[in-house]
């Protein structure tokens, strides 16, 4: 269980401070993959590098399991760090070093012996897709050949608590696909804690459970991951949401109106309730109408079809206002007119 | 051939010099080298915003440093000549040489190691730092094989900066090189043997110009 | 700065010392003892309407150099064999006044009490100045411990010039010279040859501590050189004898404990 | 136009050789927006740096324009390069100068007189959102901060030809869309051509003309973007397509398949033909079954919904059997069967 | 007081030997900063891999400045008495060392340079080229600004060195405070004037540092 109380960092500039965590509270359980999400500038890196201390923090305070970071003198945070692995956002390979033996790092400062360290090495290597690749230096890599090296390097001393810093960002999906297979696989079998950040909406849905929203160094809005996706509460929430929900974004609205010009289209708003499956071809059936869907995502929760669909209703006048009254009146599935054909 | 070109020029006595300028600068380098990384890790380390952040241990090695760096060198040998005799037995002769040179070195190289020092990226310093490694590590791990390639090329200034110093550790009978350029050539006025030795000079610092770019090329793989 | 207001030009020079014809004069000297005494005596000089400047040299090459080109009006640092070298190494029209001082060699030990008790193979440790060797050498040769060359001029010789040495003396000669008297007290069974005047800041006393010295009529003379067309400079005569004055002799006596022997007066 | 000719790019290493790019053919035309795709370690970020010779080609030739780039001598190069704009992976923003000078960089390289420059610096830290931020130096920036100072530093001399290298990959979808039309309008306005990697298919799909996907430094499929989504070839376009697409990566479909045990699944996938709107009422009329919409991405392109949806289809055995083979037949929709109920 | 501690210290001879080393100090450091970086740019430009890549102009560069590094400091005052006289019109005095002490220093200055110049990131010089910039403007705007704190600590370290140096410029009536250390100090064995001088050389070794550090602090951004 990780629990922070009033963090708070405070960057001193020449004209002004900057807050970039601003008296954060929050809890993280153990086992739990937590996202942050928010805007670029939030404070996201800020607080994960609170996390295990590489920023002191200004002012609160941090407990990581029954330690209480904050208040670790040099020794103990070190033997705390250990059991934290962390990827970097900007990979902070040694140069010096060989991608075998940038992975075999913290191995190293954890005192294991060699031949073990080879061995899980190996492993971390087929593991990220890298083999074939070990005796490179970082200067011969790309740079999501970089990225993984700072995963497996992460991953080497099997922590208890990982934090990544938009671990994947650098990624082509295939390789963030097997990345998050592989984060999930380690937090079933060992219980590993994580605490991710994203900007990659469809990373937090793969394989987060909490997630929070941050803005201007707090966290605007937390939950688990359903609840936040189904009913986004802060306008960043909602952008961020809208992103893994596929509902249109704005020019492409736009350009629907255009292309059904004087047509009837309408978004429904699939809120989870699995009383509501099959409600097309049940409105197909009862009224008058076709129904075209233009565009729109849905995704499958564990309570039924979550989503929007953007739809062309078409028929006769007064079938299709019948169609419309039974869906907003009857189901719990949300219309919004979008356009009217008069 | 030589002895017509050169008729002051003696070839054992060359041979002699350059024997003991080659054993001069190279057992004052490896002190030069362990001492030097000893004060610039030390300054590095206390420096403010460093691992061990620490203004007062901090000044007083920068003091040191700066202190025995200021001091010229002849007066730095006679300051030295207790020690000197206490630790080699002998304030004359190459060996007596040793002491002078490497306090004389190791502060300049020191610095140059609290420069290539700062030019580490923070971000892998953080890396090793968030692996929870003990500074120890971080020093043996992170910090020397980081920089290397700046230390190495650093030590080659710096050896050839002791060559320099060579010279002047003649005045206690170290001989050497330049000693022997400055009594046998230029003070009898044989200015052919002024010639050879510092012809023979220019070789050894080439040889070690080579050899450290060489070493310092193959350990850099940015 | 450089000799200024050097050169030849004597004119001013006035039989009469008058005030407003005061001249300047540059002399270059090593440290000790001669700029010691220069500098005592520049308050008799300028009572004699002569400004002395003291160009201060640290080596035995360039004031001689300097000599003949002009910048420096005389130095103050050589014995007469040296000039003499020098005049026949470089052919530079050189000349000296007159001598001032000696600085008698000696040879010290802290374990060896007498000539007779060195036993075989013992260190000589002597001054890298090779100026210095024929000197060393021939005082070597004159207490019976060595044999040189006939052939060889006794002021040049060098330690290649030793055809005999029964005791096997074993000469080093690779040390600056005011460094001597540490040598001599770290390394006790070897023979330091020590200029006298070094020898007093290390608190020997030459005459009661040297195993064996030079005598006063050494023809090792330290002397004012000047170019050959300005021995009869009047500046430069005054310069000298004021150098052979009583009250100069009795300083350096003084000062030096006998360890730095007044010459010239005499001659 | 640019045209690329038999590029091949060796990277030679001590155990052996890496053909980063290898004997690559592409024409790119004036006004593109051009994408290219590809895993990680592909080729991608060479193939751009070849573009503007900051890595010297093994073989092979490239003409922007009317200029064989390489062919110029040092002074041609560099009066080229002034006129293609470069956004890095790594940003690669000069420490020892503020936001707004590390900005004004590629303006005094050009010789930009000093208000000119100021008031465009000024003009663009407005567009990359980072004012208040100026006089910030980048060790004080985040990860996005940084990026955007990049992407204004590339635009900023009006570049004839600009490259993109993972422009947005540190980007919130905010930023990023910001970012994008941005882009897009700078296209339209001045006739930018843009060649632009990235792993998002999303920046993909919203801005390019075309697309070009890379693997082990070849080009193995090109063309339309929606042309190559609609039928992607290569397995690696079928796995990058999928992405944007939204369709059942395969973890999402085993789900499905456990919470809908022995019910009958199905994928559609429409394939953009006008023909096929409204299928799913019209199926619903004809025949006697619920359609039951699980899961699925539809987007609208010019030609039509293009798509998937997974759906349950419930009703009688015939009826089911029926409707599926109308589907098959008579439609250009392609069914796919995910599991039948017997 | 003073002369009471110190009573074979002149005053007078102290502040004039302090302003001579200053002075030469200074000059020479103007002089040694501006070829220094001339001569270390051109070894980094013109190295494997360089801007402007050129094997045999990096081959002169390199053999002059070990040359110039190797000589001991006397011969190189010797060697150096022609071109001075023509430039100082002197061979004696501070002005007259001043060219010997630039030559001396700036090439160990310039291979500080050079290691400086190496660390900086070559992302950063691919991004000024990609932009089409002159080599002329990578340097002035990219190679010096971005290695600037490595090149004012690296000064830092010559103008302790140059320190140094001086001393030995003695020879040629140079004076400053080492010279008149050895003269006057050490060869009378006047120890107070030795510590003396030395005391205050360390001060102005001090000085010298502290204003480099703040510089170098000041100007690094990272
Ligand atoms: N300097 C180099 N030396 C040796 N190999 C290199 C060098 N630079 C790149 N490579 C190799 O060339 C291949 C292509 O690299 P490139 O950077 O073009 O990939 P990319 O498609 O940009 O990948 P990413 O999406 O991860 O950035 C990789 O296998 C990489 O390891
Ligand atoms: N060392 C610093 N000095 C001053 N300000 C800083 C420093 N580090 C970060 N900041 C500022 O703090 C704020 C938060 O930065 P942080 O890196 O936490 O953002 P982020 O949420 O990670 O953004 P991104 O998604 O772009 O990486 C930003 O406004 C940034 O400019
Ligand atoms: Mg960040
Ligand atoms: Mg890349």
């Amino acid at each position: 269980m990780i629990s922070i109380k009033g963090l708070r960092k405070v960057f001193q500039a020449k004209e002004d401070n900057i807050t970039a965590v601003d008296r954060l509270n929050l809890d993280i359980k153990d086992g739990e993959i937590f996202g942050v999400i928010g805007y670029s500038g939030a404070g996201k890196s800020t607080f994960v590098r609170l996390l295990n201390r590489l920023e002191e923090p200004s002012e609160g305070s941090i407990k990581i399991g029954d330690r209480e970071i904050t208040a670790l003198n040099k020794r103990d945070l070190r033997l705390a760090r250990q059991e934290i692995g962390m990827i970097f956002q900007h990979f902070n390979l040694l140069w010096s070093r060989t991608v075998k033996d940038n992975i075999a790092f913290p191995l190293e400062i954890a005192g294991v012996p060699k031949e073990e360290r080879e061995r899980r090495v190996l492993e971390l290597i087929q593991l990220v897709g890298l083999a074939g690749r070990e005796n490179a230096y970082p200067s011969q890599l790309s740079g999501g050949q970089k990225q993984r090296v700072g995963i497996a390097r992460a991953l080497a001393n099997n922590p208890k608590v990982l934090l990544c810093d938009e671990a994947t960002s650098a990624l082509d999906p295939e390789t963030t696909n097997a990345i998050l297979d592989l984060l999930v696989d380690i937090n079933k079998k060992l219980g590993l804690t994580i605490i991710l950040i994203t900007h990659e909406m469809h990373v937090i849905r793969k394989i987060c459970n909490q997630v929070a929203v941050m803005e201007n160094g707090k966290i605007v809005e937390q939950g688990e991951v359903l609840e936040v996706f189904l009913k986004p509460k802060q306008s960043v929430t909602k952008k961020f949401v809208e992103q893994v929900m596929g509902s249109g974004e704005d020019d492409d609205l736009e350009q629907l109106q255009s292309t059904y010009k004087g047509e009837d289209i309408f978004r429904l708003h699939f809120v989870g309730d699995s009383a509501n499956q099959a409600l097309i071809s049940k409105i197909a059936k009862q009224f008058n109408v076709d129904i075209n869907i233009l565009q729109g995502k849905i995704t499958q929760t564990q309570m039924g079809a979550y989503g929007n669909l953007i739809v062309q209703i078409n028929g006769d006048e007064r079938e299709k206002d019948n169609a419309v009254a039974f869906i907003t009146e009857e189901t719990s599935v949300e219309v919004e007119v979008i356009q009217r054909a008069n | 051939m030589l002895t017509n070109l050169f008729p002051n020029l003696k070839v054992e006595d060359l041979i002699e010099a350059t024997y003991e300028t080659f054993y001069m600068t190279i057992i004052a380098l490896a002190g030069t080298f362990i001492l030097g990384i000893l004060l610039g890790l030390l300054l590095y380390l206390t420096m403010k915003g460093g691992l061990w952040e620490n203004r007062v241990l901090n000044w007083i090695v920068a003091s040191f440093v700066n202190v025995f760096r200021a001091i010229p060198f002849i007066i730095l040998i006679l300051l030295l000549f207790p020690f000197t005799d206490f630790l080699v037995g002998t304030i004359r002769g190459p060996n007596a040489a040793l002491p002078a040179l490497i306090i004389g070195a190791a502060p300049f190289y020191g610095r140059l190691v609290e420069i290539a020092l700062k030019e580490i990226d923070k971000g892998v310093i953080e890396a090793a730092q968030a692996m929870g490694a003990k500074t120890r590590t971080i020093i043996f791990r992170v910090l020397l094989p980081e920089s290397m390639p700046a230390l190495i090329s650093g030590l080659t200034v710096t050896a050839i900066a002791l060559i320099g110093y060579t010279a002047m550790a003649g005045v206690i009978g170290a001989g050497g090189l330049g000693n022997y350029a400055h009594y046998f050539g230029f003070m009898r006025r044989d200015f052919d043997v002024v010639f050879v030795c510092t012809v023979v000079i220019v070789i050894i610092v080439f040889i070690f110009q080579f050899i450290g770019d060489i070493i310092s090329n193959k350990l850099d793989k940015r | 700065g450089g000799g200024s207001n050097s050169g030849d030009s004597n004119e001013g020079t006035s039989e009469n010392n008058s005030e407003n014809t005061e001249e300047t004069i540059v002399v270059g000297a090593s440290s000790v003892p001669h700029s010691e005494i220069l500098e005592e005596a520049k308050p008799l000089l300028e009572e004699e309407g002569i400004i002395l400047e003291i160009e201060p040299y640290e080596d035995y090459v360039f004031p001689n150099d300097d000599l003949a080109s002009g910048d420096l009006d005389a130095n103050y640092f050589q014995h007469i064999p040296y000039l003499e070298n020098t005049i026949e190494d470089t052919g530079y029209d050189l000349d000296y006044i007159d001598g001032i001082h000696v600085e008698p060699m000696g040879v010290y030990s802290q374990s060896i009490t007498s000539i007779d008790e060195i036993p075989e193979g013992t260190e000589v440790i002597l001054s890298n100045s090779v100026a210095e060797h024929g000197r060393i050498l021939t005082l070597f040769e004159q207490n019976g411990l060595i044999t040189l060359d006939e052939d060889v001029k006794k002021s040049a010789a060098t330690l290649e010039d030793i055809v005999e040495n029964p005791k096997e003396l074993e000469f080093s000669a690779d040390v600056l010279p005011e460094i001597l008297p540490e040598i001599y007290l770290s390394e006790e069974d070897a023979l330091v040859v020590i200029n006298t005047n070094y020898a007093l800041g290390a608190d020997l006393n030459p005459l009661e501590d040297a195993l064996f010295i030079e005598g006063s009529e050494s023809e090792y003379v330290n002397v004012i050189a000047v170019r050959s067309e300005d021995t009869e400079n009047e500046a430069l005569q005054t310069l000298v004898d004021v150098l052979q004055s009583e009250e100069i002799q009795n300083f350096i006596l003084e000062k030096y404990e006998g360890a730095v022997v007044p010459v010239g007066g005499n001659n």
